[in-house]
């Protein structure tokens, strides 16, 4: 191995996202194979500490992807989501986390090819996120 | 006093002298100071800078914005068409930084261009508190019904302008109201007026003027109130010519707003202009 | 001295207990006290070494009915009890006292010797012949104090209102922060943390960490951290309790100035702090009926909503 | 004991994902006792394999690797409940979807199917056996509105022998179908063919009809919903009254008049219209001389029957449902203020469709002869305007009221039927005649009926020589066009009706920008509310036709019988749960719960703790970010499942960790 594959955990909800992400393997659509997703019922169960956590744990990037706003499954808990993790993709600087290793995005059940492009876009942020910055 | 950098454009200088008279004697009952901006230059609406293409449309408002500069309170235009083009100069300057650098360019020096543009209407209601002018008006317009017909550019595009209802502007109402006029809902105070067609296709300015004055008269309206030059010398120059097309009698005056606030406040129908208009047999009630 | 303990008495009449300040004669300083009877509150007291946040004592006399010596930073962890309903609005009654700023007891100690009387007075904080200007030796958190009059107050003791004069902080500590990169900055939580003992106070000392006994940052359940005093699980620890006060802490530097090994935790909360006040226009301990935003939000208000 | 199963899926998965290998990883794991590569793990064979496994070899919880979870999780949960083993003892790994088919190098996809494999062990070993919860439920269903939706969804539920209460503001049931004339594209009447349905209603055994009443407030849960129903004062016993109509001949008080949409009059005490359901008179005090100073008692006086009472008071009832439906339908939109050029309401001959039904209706204030308000004359140009207030980005209305093109169609059709030498024009952007024999009713209006129709926007109506001028933009033939029209109805757009967005919230679910109340689920769940036990029924979900709103109020009541028929009701385990020793009483979870499903509680110690609802809680998790101490956590996605996921994805970390965090 040249160079060591690029490990982003993905938090995705169960109704927008990850369904977003079956439809985008559904339409073939090849995707860097660093992304570890872990599905979550709703972005709203996201608890910023999961994300710190799979830092410590030692992931290059983390993202979590939700629906829409308006789309939640439980009406407000993409709403609950962005707040507490917009707060902490700010706190990351501080805690000596790039940001640029942490994303809050939304896919929707029908979005496999935003999903793929997601993945692409973020793997390739985050593999060239410098920490000596 | 406030004072204000005053724009009279070509109109307010050739063909609408008595806007420019009638403007003049009603800023100065008010205490609205004008201060004619210096060595100002075509406000950009002439076909010339369109047909030239380039920046030419942008550069000659830009130009005036940047005299004007920060002197005054404000940079007003009387005529609908050069507030327009004032106005939309600003917004472009504001949005585009490579515009303004070529614009600065142009002028040799960065531009100036967010002096507060006016037009008349919004002047007036500024500076004239409606009590204080039912107080001086000496009762001409008591009785008379007046049309307030806004035209095209004052009011759109709403997003540029930022000025009044643009499908209902009522902006000139509480001034007129408050000279003592009667206002009925008149449903063509934006409606075209044929513009600058009166050139190459004059039958399409005598059909939309025409449609104005005809539900103007079904209003009930004695007169009909404009601030744009180019409204008035297609509702009023031309109501011969409409005449003779169409066979109707028209005689439907058409006064600048500033001619009617004037005629509220005792000025005579000679020191306004009046007399000079092409239906000049005045408003009954006058 | 006289307007407090007559306050107090009078506050004494209608509640159990007035949390306050008494002279301890060990350490020279002021040391909490609960007041339960008119004779002890005698000998209340209120002068710069009244650095305690009482209202950390709040909630578990939350079925009491309490009266309270609070300065204006106290309030506002009072504030923010009331409106997360930890705590009940007639249940306390605040005595707001004028605060001339407090000082860093362990700098006096440094300068005088421990356990010697140490009295204030005009801006000087002096000890058997010593003395040094009290700005020299002030808490942090009161250079360019925001709080000089208390948000919630019953009574008022003195002349509310005016901040002690004292400029902001120099740098130091946070100007080497703020020039690290990533990498330094991880390495710089891991030096710190490697001095973390686990012994919980930064915790206990907080007036708003009110779980106590089931406090996630020890507990092994669900094992957000693992219990061993090692940097890596101790930073994670403090992150879990920093992460519970995201719209809570009212910056009241408790849990810092109870760090036995110093570890800079405000560095964290005043960032966490500025962080939530510059997205939400929120500050925890404004209000009595305020919610931090992390519970609460207006879908139709909600900036997200019109980006859509 | 943990079994994993890989599936091979055909191809699908194995040509790229080496199973075996990931198999052979598997079973070195901790606590697994068997890992095996089937070639179709959801086939019967391969189910028998994983069945015969966990007897075999007394498999306490089970990993499936193969596709998408949202595809064959319920089917490995029945596989698992077959062999005795509890359905939630499964966890499943997506290696399909998520792996073989966005991955090229098998390499690469297997060792992420190895990591995948390694998360779902670490997780299934936290993993504990779940039961849906049972709750008894109250068998009484509310329905809240009387239009044709309610009428429907009640008549039934009521079928089915559930007993059901319908709510009602206004004084009569019926709703806007009861002021239609006829009906698209039948052309039968409106009133005929619900009016039987109205009395059905009144003389159900099963159905109790509240008139002039509104829901106060909503508490409790799917199930148990206890409900304040607030009955206004009508000054009428409702007991007493015979219909007779005395009182509305001769009380002296004018008023307007509501049913006929503003025209014409009614009175202060009056019967709605003449087919109401219930025939009861009601006064209406704001317009009645008695209430305003007067000392008129003429109505008590006349009134052969006893049943006025001038001290009759509001009441408000309380009654415990099991379930909920909300048929609150829709209003016309009011266009005056966002249409000036459309004359801002001064013209009486302009006037909206609704009023319009009211000129056609027989049961009307003309008759059911089309007079123009302004001078009662017939007009003989009628120029109908659409999308008044629709598809208007211009006034801030996007939407499609959907049923615009085709009543407006129709009203043309009447025109010419009660006009025969009359002209109706239309002024049209669409149309959109998508529903059953709908088009060919729109072709007929142009064909045999002769209206004109005109693809454009109208841009202004004025006055002209005792006309209407309509002035528009034929988009087709490019030109603008004028109309001197003795007539002009605007097909106004719908909105939910007034008051919806209040009931909303006292029932807990959402509503769309445009205010109509949300489904669950646009295409599966079309009539559930984001809360349970909440129904929707026609129109207050969004615009509907009749027959539309009939099916969907029909699918409404449908589910109610589902859910109350069995007396129980079932919740899905997958829900938060509150570790009462853990709890700080802090509620913060109770404040972030979308659904209201925690409640307050008290242990015998007197100490407060967080109590969650089981049947209301949909499982979304956000209370359990919230909960400091960690007491409140979501079965199924508890933190200690997510942290033991996360550790074990990323293990082994030599190798490639870049970043050290502590």
């Amino acid at each position: 191995m040249t160079e060591p594959t690029t490990r982003i955990i993905g938090f995705l909800c169960n109704w927008c996202s990850y369904a977003g992400a079956d439809m985008a393997g559904m339409s073939r659509m090849r995707q860097p194979a660093g992304v570890r997703i872990i599905r979550v019922p709703c972005s709203g169960r996201v608890d910023p500490l999961l994300v710190l956590r799979a830092f410590q744990e030692g992931a290059d990037g983390v993202l979590v992807s939700g629906c829409h706003p308006g789309d939640c499954h439980y009406g407000s808990g993409n709403y609950f989501a962005r707040r507490r993790l917009e707060l902490l993709k700010r706190m990351l600087p501080a805690l000596g986390i790039n940001p640029e290793r942490f994303h809050y995005t939304r896919v929707s059940a029908t979005e496999g090819a935003r999903w793929a492009e997601v993945v692409s876009a973020i793997t390739e942020r985050v593999k060239n996120a410098n920490d000596n910055d | 006093m406030s004072v204000y950098s005053y724009f009279p454009g070509c109109s307010l200088k050739s063909g609408a002298t008595e806007y420019d008279r009638s403007f003049r004697l009603v800023a100065d009952c008010f205490g609205i100071g004008l201060d004619e901006l210096e060595d100002w230059n075509c406000c950009g609406a002439s076909p010339a800078p369109h047909h030239w293409g380039g920046d030419l449309g942008i550069l000659l408002p830009a130009r005036n914005l940047h005299i004007a500069g920060a002197s005054h309170d404000g940079i007003v235009a009387p005529c609908a068409g050069c507030f327009n083009r004032l106005k939309y100069a600003q917004h472009e300057l504001s949005r585009n930084d490579d515009l303004r650098r070529r614009t600065g360019q142009a002028l040799g020096q960065p531009v100036h261009y967010q002096t507060d543009v006016l037009n008349l209407v919004q002047l007036l209601n500024r500076e004239i508190d409606p009590e204080d002018l039912a107080r001086r008006a000496r009762g001409r317009l008591s009785g008379m019904t007046l049309g307030t017909y806004y035209g095209c550019v004052l009011v759109r595009p709403p997003q540029i302008v930022r000025y009044d209802d643009p499908a209902n502007p009522v902006k000139m109402e509480p001034l007129l109201k408050a000279a003592g006029a009667t206002i009925p809902y008149f449903p063509f105070k934006t409606e075209c007026c044929g513009s600058y067609m009166g050139l190459a296709r004059k039958e399409i300015v005598l059909r939309a003027s025409r449609r104005i004055i005809e539900v103007a008269l079904e209003c009930g309206v004695d007169a009909l109130v404009t601030v744009c030059p180019l409204c008035y010398q297609n509702l009023d120059l031309r109501q011969r010519q409409i005449n003779d097309v169409y066979g109707t009698d028209y005689h439907l005056p058409v006064l600048y707003l500033t001619q009617a606030l004037g005629l509220a406040l005792g000025f005579s129908p000679e020191e306004l202009g009046i007399e000079a208009h092409a239906v000049n047999r005045p408003p009954s009630a006058l | 001295m006289e307007d407090l303990i007559s306050a107090i008495k009078k506050v004494l009449e209608q509640v159990d207990v007035v949390l306050g300040w008494a002279r301890s004669e060990a350490a020279g300083v002021a040391a909490p006290a609960f007041f339960h009877t008119p004779a002890e509150a005698e000998g209340a007291i209120f002068d710069s070494t009244c650095v305690h946040n009482l209202a950390v004592h709040l909630p578990r006399l939350a079925d009491k009915k309490a009266g309270i010596v609070a300065k204006g930073c106290d309030a506002r962890s009072i504030a923010q009890l009331i409106a997360e309903g930890i705590i009940k609005r007639e249940r306390v009654t605040v005595i707001g006292v004028a605060c001339p700023g407090v000082i860093d007891v362990k700098k006096a100690w440094r300068c005088f010797g421990f356990g010697k009387r140490v009295s204030d007075s005009g801006g000087q904080v002096a000890m058997e012949g010593k003395t040094v200007k009290r700005e020299e030796i002030l808490l942090r958190k009161c250079r360019g104090c925001r709080e000089a009059g208390p948000v919630i107050r019953d009574v008022t003791v003195g002349e509310v209102g005016k901040a002690p004069a004292a400029p902001a902080d120099p740098a130091g500590i946070r100007k080497r922060f703020a020039a690290m990169s990533f990498a330094e900055r991880r390495q710089f939580w891991q030096d710190q943390f490697s001095r973390c003992i686990r012994c919980y106070a930064c915790r206990e000392a907080c007036p708003l960490c009110f779980c106590r006994d089931v406090c996630t940052m020890q507990a092994h359940e669900p094992g957000w951290s693992g219990g061993a005093t090692n940097s890596s699980q101790s930073w994670m620890a403090q992150l879990v309790r920093i992460s519970h006060m995201a719209g809570r802490c009212t910056g009241c530097e408790e849990c810092e100035r109870a760090c036995p090994v110093g570890i800079p935790l405000m560095l964290l909360l005043e960032e966490q702090n500025a962080v939530v006040e510059e997205l939400f226009g929120y500050r925890a301990g404004s209000g009595t009926e305020a919610k931090t935003p992390f519970l609460t939000f207006d879908v139709n208000n909600d900036s997200w909503e019109q980006e859509r | 004991m943990i079994g994993f199963f890989i599936c091979q899926c055909g191809t699908n998965i194995s040509a790229t994902v080496d199973t075996g290998k990931v198999a052979a990883a598997a079973a070195a794991m901790r606590g697994v006792a068997v890992a095996e590569s089937i070639q179709y793990t959801c086939s019967d064979p391969g189910q028998a394999t994983i069945a015969e496994a966990i007897r075999g070899k007394r498999l306490d919880r089970v990993v499936i690797a193969a596709c998408s979870p949202r595809m064959h999780e319920a089917t490995f949960r029945r596989a698992l409940e077959r062999a005795g083993l509890n359905p939630f003892m499964l966890e499943m790994v997506n290696i399909r979807e998520q792996c073989s088919w966005i991955h090229s190098d098998a390499s690469e996809a297997t060792r992420k199917a190895t990591d995948l494999a390694r998360k779902a062990v670490a997780r299934v070993r936290h993993h504990t056996p779940l039961l849906a919860r049972k709750t008894a439920a109250v068998r009484r269903a509310l329905v809240i509105g009387g239009g044709i939706a309610g009428i429907q969804a009640a008549l039934d539920i009521a079928a089915a022998g559930i007993p059901v209460t319908m709510v009602e503001r206004s004084p009569s049931i019926g709703g806007n179908m009861a002021r239609l004339d006829k009906t698209f594209p039948t052309l039968d009447c409106s009133s005929c063919i619900l009016a039987p349905l109205m009395v059905e209603v009144k003389q159900h055994e099963n159905i109790e009809l509240l008139v002039n009443s509104e829901v106060d407030d909503v508490h409790g849960y799917a199930g148990n919903f206890e409900v304040d129903i607030r009955r206004k004062s009508t000054c009428v016993d409702e007991e007493k009254c015979t219909g007779c109509m005395i009182c509305q001949d001769k009380c002296p008080a004018r008023a307007p008049d509501d049913f006929n949409a503003g025209l014409g009059s009614s009175k202060a005490i009056s019967i709605a219209f003449p087919q109401a359901v219930p025939l009861i008179a009601s006064l209406r005090k704001e317009h009645c001389r008695r209430f305003n100073g007067n000392k008129c008692r003429l109505c008590q006086k006349l009134c052969p029957a006893g049943a006025i009472d001038y001290g009759q008071e509001e009441a408000v009832l309380r009654r415990s449902f099991g379930a909920i439906v909300a048929a609150t339908g829709y209003d016309h939109y009011d266009w005056k203020a966002s249409y000036p050029t459309y004359g801002m309401g001064m013209y009486p001959d302009v006037v909206t469709s609704l009023q319009y039904e009211r000129l056609l209706s027989a049961s009307g204030p003309t008759g059911g002869r089309i007079r123009r308000p302004s001078d009662g004359a017939e007009p003989r140009q009628v120029v109908f305007v659409s999308c008044v207030g629709s598809r208007d980005e211009s006034v801030g209305r996007p939407q499609c009221c959907s049923v615009g093109c085709m009543y407006t169609a129709k009203q043309a059709v009447l025109t010419r039927e009660h006009i025969p030498d009359s002209q109706a024009y239309v002024f049209y952007m669409d149309m959109r005649a998508g529903g059953k024999d709908y088009e060919e009713f729109a072709r007929r209006a142009q064909t045999r009926y002769g209206t004109l129709f005109i693809r454009g926007r109208v841009g202004k109506i004025f006055p002209r020589r005792g006309k209407l001028v309509v002035m528009g933009t034929d988009t087709l033939a490019g030109d603008q066009v004028e109309i001197e029209a003795d007539l002009v109805v605007l097909a106004t757009g719908l909105d939910a009706s007034a008051g919806a967005g209040e009931l909303a919230r006292k029932l807990n679910i959402a509503c769309d920008r445009n205010g109509f109340m949300t489904e669950e689920h646009p295409k599966l769940r079309p009539v559930e509310a984001a809360s349970a036990g909440v129904f929707l029924a026609g129109a207050c979900q969004g615009p509907k036709d009749i027959p539309a709103t009939v099916a969907h109020a029909g699918a409404a009541a449908a589910k109610v019988i589902g859910m109350l028929a069995r007396g129980e009701l079932e919740a899905s385990p997958m829900v938060a749960a509150v570790t009462e020793s853990r709890c700080a009483g802090c509620f913060k979870c109770r404040g972030v719960c979308p659904f209201g499903a925690v409640e307050k509680a008290r242990l015998p110690d007197g100490r407060p703790v967080a109590r969650v609802i089981g049947s209301v809680c949909r499982g979304c998790g956000i209370c359990n970010v919230a909960c400091p101490p960690g007491a409140i956590s979501l079965n199924g996605f508890t933190d200690k499942e997510l942290i033991a996921e996360i550790v074990e994805v990323l293990k082994p970390d030599v190798g490639y960790r870049t970043l050290d965090f502590g």
